[in-house]
């Protein structure tokens, strides 16, 4: 039960970067964290007391192991994690170049 | 981006080589032990990384990396397909495990697994070698 | 697992450091030290390809942020002492959420499964039938290219498209006219 | 119909093709794409007859893994709904892709255009024939990351900032849906639909249960730009390329928000009217407000796809108060008006786009000014704002009087009067382009149109007209009742698709 507050708590702080910084590469962080404390989530779910990782070798032929299923799906969304923040900081390069600022305030031309 | 010291330098011509094979290593025992086709695709990609950090950008052709980057995702995207589509094809099933199994612990063992992780390490190594000459190691913008 | 509070912790200390310090190259560190903290967790609930692929992705992501910033600045020029009405406004209504969140998503943990005990009703039998059908000796292997094969299909193409998006936003010109 | 695969595997293999071949010919996207499109539609026109004989529901399973006794692998869940939606997104990727020919005259960077563009339909197909949780997640993220960097593609200032706006409010939606699906996870130990909502019908729904609906709802509700969530939209949809928006209001928010929650409140936690009405009732609130003021803020606009992306924002109020009202006739309207909308609203963004090609504007008093005269584009785009507005002899017709009557039939007068009054406002605004950008010049040159132009403007307002004409000869009984039914069964989907 306390990991998963953890994570919860992981999980706010990047939803607070995300809501109250003005900066984009804050913003980004935040998504970072967000995404690590997701992962972590479901990792933690996966563990089992007293259970070794879901490898077999050949010396040791015990058979208690983790649920293999929740690292499968962490990997894939490490993976597309990466792939977000990768599209997002591109972004913010190319919006540094154009207003020379990450401050999204002055980065408003679009309007209602 | 500049390169680094002598020093640097040449410890990164000592370890490039060794890191790129153990990403190789990585790949080939994903079934294995630990590890798999993404771990090893982005060990190969920081080997070229750590080149790149070293000696700096500007030695290094860039439109030739983007030309051999894109290529090469596009060839490992392909083959991670069409092994997928081969088990269509000989009417059974996409993603059929079609190959035999072989013996546990072995290296040639279950089936299309190690196949599907060598397809998977070319593309993770390459596109994520692309993302990292786009976004951090250029000095301008891509032109066309 | 004395380990694995004391990592959680220094990750959210490092997290909330990331998140509000000044020097933006100082925040992208921070944010390193978050993700290997997550990687040793990893490790710590058996879970050693996870462990792997975080510790490099980690340090592909330390890599392209601190390129962008060189590229850039690193100074946070948003970052004030005086703060503005709107900047309360926010943070008063991120207090609001972060509480409601906290509670209802306690509430409803307490009807999980606890920590330690997972159900595994499928795991179970991916385990029998990895070992004695695919001859897998790596579980998770088996899992994400066989049993699962065309979700990790999806998240190669998620990688493409993100490269492919990377060339796309950073052509020099978009319109010839 | 063990053909399923591809409906995902042949864009998929366009879009690793396109990178290779382009460096050999500079247009060979142009052909890939127009291939891989139209073969896709012929696929989906072929599973509208074959799906009938297979009893409305196919399941494939993905590498031979048996469904039963405990389901294994992923499964493919092919079902009248899903039928509709695969129809809808390969019938608007096939006008948009022929659009696109000529309009990407003017931008660099072809093959990346059309790489992106059929990554996003294989996301968007992916996400219409899955039965497996995570599966959908994935191909939704495949997608929107896809959407996230179309919409830049000009990379103009307004551009990158539509599309960070618009990455950073996605993306904590896509995350949210993650927690969601882990927190299922944990509960129910399985991924696959059908069998997560077995398991789930067996429990007592407790704070868990509305904890996830709640996550899910909110990832999905920004998806879809309901009310207080759709401050992105605007900006998005009128920043991005012409076909890009047209596909993005047409289909992509459909997909992503609408069908996939639909999918899972209804069939998968089983939720209706009697036995959650506050969640149906906060849906019908939701849609209300934004029926009323995205139509106001649409008025008041001067940018032609501003106006139209208010007006998207607008209609997925009314479908969402359809499914909201929760009975057989409001699920069918909700349905009917989304195969409506895309077609309508898809059509109306192809003609913005070729307005912006000949005129070089899209400010409406600028337009009013310009010394063209567009006789094609008028027409077409008056027919296609009739259908969207709820005229009789066309598409949209049917739809708002599905929604006023299951309004009328679960005693919800009110309802079904704010929505009889708000399709005149819809018409009001829609037709105000017309009066301003069309109809209001006696002389000027003539601006010649592409072929093929007129090809994909003819092929969406033929649909438009003749399915209209013959609604109940066609369409209604073959696609959109048996739609509305697989929403209506609730988790007897899960029986079904688990007993084959």
């Amino acid at each position: 039960m306390l990991p998963y507050i953890g994570c919860i708590i992981l999980f706010l702080i990047g939803i607070y970067a995300i809501l109250t910084k003005r900066n984009i590469i804050k913003i980004a962080i935040g998504f970072c964290l967000l995404e690590y404390a997701v992962n972590l989530f479901f990792a933690l779910i996966g563990y089992k007391k007293g259970s070794l990782a879901p490898i077999y070798t050949q010396i040791n032929q015990q058979r208690n192991f983790v649920d293999p299923i929740p690292q499968a799906l962490v990997l894939t969304a490490i993976v597309i994690g990466l792939g977000t923040t990768a599209l997002l900081l591109s972004v913010a390069i190319r919006l540094h170049e154009k207003y020379k600022t990450f401050d999204i305030k002055e980065i408003k031309r679009l309007k209602e | 981006m500049k390169g680094m010291t002598v020093i640097v330098k040449t410890i990164t011509k000592l370890l490039c080589g060794l890191i790129f094979l153990y990403g190789i290593y990585i790949i080939a025992h994903g079934h294995l032990t630990p590890g798999g086709g993404f771990a090893g695709g982005v060990i190969i990609a920081a080997s070229f990384i750590l080149l790149i950090l070293a000696f700096g950008s500007e030695e290094f052709k860039e439109q030739m990396g983007y030309l051999y980057s894109s290529i090469f995702e596009s060839v490992g995207g392909l083959l991670f397909l069409l092994i997928a589509l081969f088990g269509l094809l000989l009417g059974i099933s996409f993603f059929y495990n079609f190959l035999p199994k072989g013996k546990l612990f072995m290296l040639f063992s279950s089936g299309i697994i190690p196949l599907c992780n060598l397809a998977i390490g070319i593309k993770v190594g390459a596109g994520l070698f692309a993302i990292f000459l786009a976004i951090a190691a250029s000095r301008f913008i891509i032109k066309e | 697992m004395i380990e694995l509070y004391i990592l959680l912790i220094v990750a959210i200390g490092a997290g909330i450091v990331a998140v509000e310090i000044k020097d933006l190259l100082a925040s992208a560190i921070s944010l390193g030290v978050v993700g290997f903290s997550v990687a040793i967790m990893f490790i710590l609930v058996q879970a050693p390809d996870l462990a792997i692929v975080q510790i490099v992705v980690e340090v592909l992501t330390v890599i392209i942020f601190v390129g962008v910033i060189l590229k850039t600045t690193h100074i946070d020029t948003t970052w004030t002492k005086e703060k503005e009405i709107r900047d309360y406004l926010a943070k008063g209504i991120f207090a609001f959420f972060a509480i409601f969140f906290l509670t209802f998503s306690l509430l409803a943990f307490k009807e999980l499964p606890g920590f330690g005990k997972p159900i595994m009703k499928i795991a179970s039998h991916y385990l029998i039938k990895g070992f004695e059908e695919i001859k897998a000796a790596n579980q998770v292997a088996a899992v994400i290219l066989d049993f699962r094969g065309y979700d990790t299909l999806g998240e190669a193409t998620v990688l493409f498209t993100s490269v492919i998006g990377v060339l796309t936003i950073l052509r020099k010109i978009g319109k010839t006219k | 119909m063990n053909y399923l695969p591809l409906f995902t595997a042949l864009p998929l293999l366009g879009a690793f093709l396109t990178p290779l071949l382009s460096k050999i010919f500079e247009k060979i996207g142009d052909i890939i794409s127009t291939i891989i499109t139209t073969l896709l539609l012929i696929l989906s026109i072929y599973s509208t007859f074959l799906l009938p004989i297979f009893g409305n529901i196919y399941v494939y399973e993905i590498g031979k893994w048996s469904l039963s006794p405990i389901p294994l692998g992923i499964i493919f869940a092919f079902d009248s709904l899903s039928l509709l939606m695969v129809l809808a997104i390969n019938l608007l990727s096939f006008a948009c892709a022929i659009y696109s020919v000529r309009y990407l005259d003017g931008y660099t960077g072809r093959w990346k255009f059309w790489t992106l563009f059929l990554l996003m339909v294989a996301g968007l197909n992916g996400i219409a024939i899955t039965g497996d949780l995570f599966n959908l997640f994935v191909f939704t993220e495949i997608s929107a990351i896809s959407s996230y960097a179309l919409v830049a593609f000009g990379v103009e200032k307004e551009d990158l900032e539509a599309s960070f706006k618009y990455q950073v409010i996605g993306e904590i939606g896509g995350l949210t849906i993650l927690l969601a699906i882990a927190l299922i996870y944990a509960k129910t130990s399985t991924l696959n639909m059908a069998d997560i909502a077995n398991t789930l019908t067996n429990e007592n729904k407790g704070i868990l249960f509305w904890f996830i609906v709640s996550l899910l709802t909110f990832g999905f509700l920004i998806k879809s730009a309901l009310f207080p969530f759709h401050f992105w939209l605007p900006d998005a949809h009128s920043q991005a390329p012409a076909p890009i928006s047209a596909m993005l209001s047409g289909i992509f928010i459909k997909i992503l928000g609408i069908y996939s929650l639909s999918r899972l409140v209804f069939n998968i936690f089983g939720l209706n009217r009697s036995n959650a009405p506050h969640y149906f009732d906060i849906l019908i609130v939701l849609g209300i407000l934004s029926i009323i003021i995205a139509g106001f803020i649409a008025l008041r606009q001067t940018n032609y796809k501003r106006l139209l992306a208010y007006s998207t924002i607008s209609q997925v109020g009314y479908i969402f108060v359809g499914l909201g009202i929760g009975n057989f006739w409001g699920v069918v309207g909700a349905l009917a008006l989304l195969f409506a909308h895309a077609l309508g609203k898809g059509l109306l963004f192809l003609t913005a786009g070729s307005v912006e090609k000949t005129s070089g504007t899209l400010n409406i008093e600028e337009l009013c000014t310009s010394q063209k005269r567009l006789p094609f584009y008028g027409v077409i785009y008056t027919l296609g704002a009739l259908s969207l507005a709820g005229v009789p002899p066309f598409l949209g017709f049917f739809p708002k009087l599905f929604l006023i009557l299951g309004a009328i039939k679960e005693k919800m007068l009110g309802v079904g009067i704010v929505l009889g009054i708000f399709s005149v406002l819809t018409l009001a605004y829609l037709l105000k382009i017309t009066n301003k950008v069309f109809t209001n010049k006696k002389e000027g040159e003539k601006v010649g149109v592409p072929i093929s132009t007129i090809f994909s403007f003819l092929l969406l307002i033929g649909l438009i007209f003749i399915l209209g004409v013959f609604y109940f000869n066609y369409l209604y009984p073959n696609l959109i009742e048996k739609a509305g039914e697989a929403i209506m069964r609730g988790i007897d989907y899960a029986k079904l698709v688990l007993m084959r």
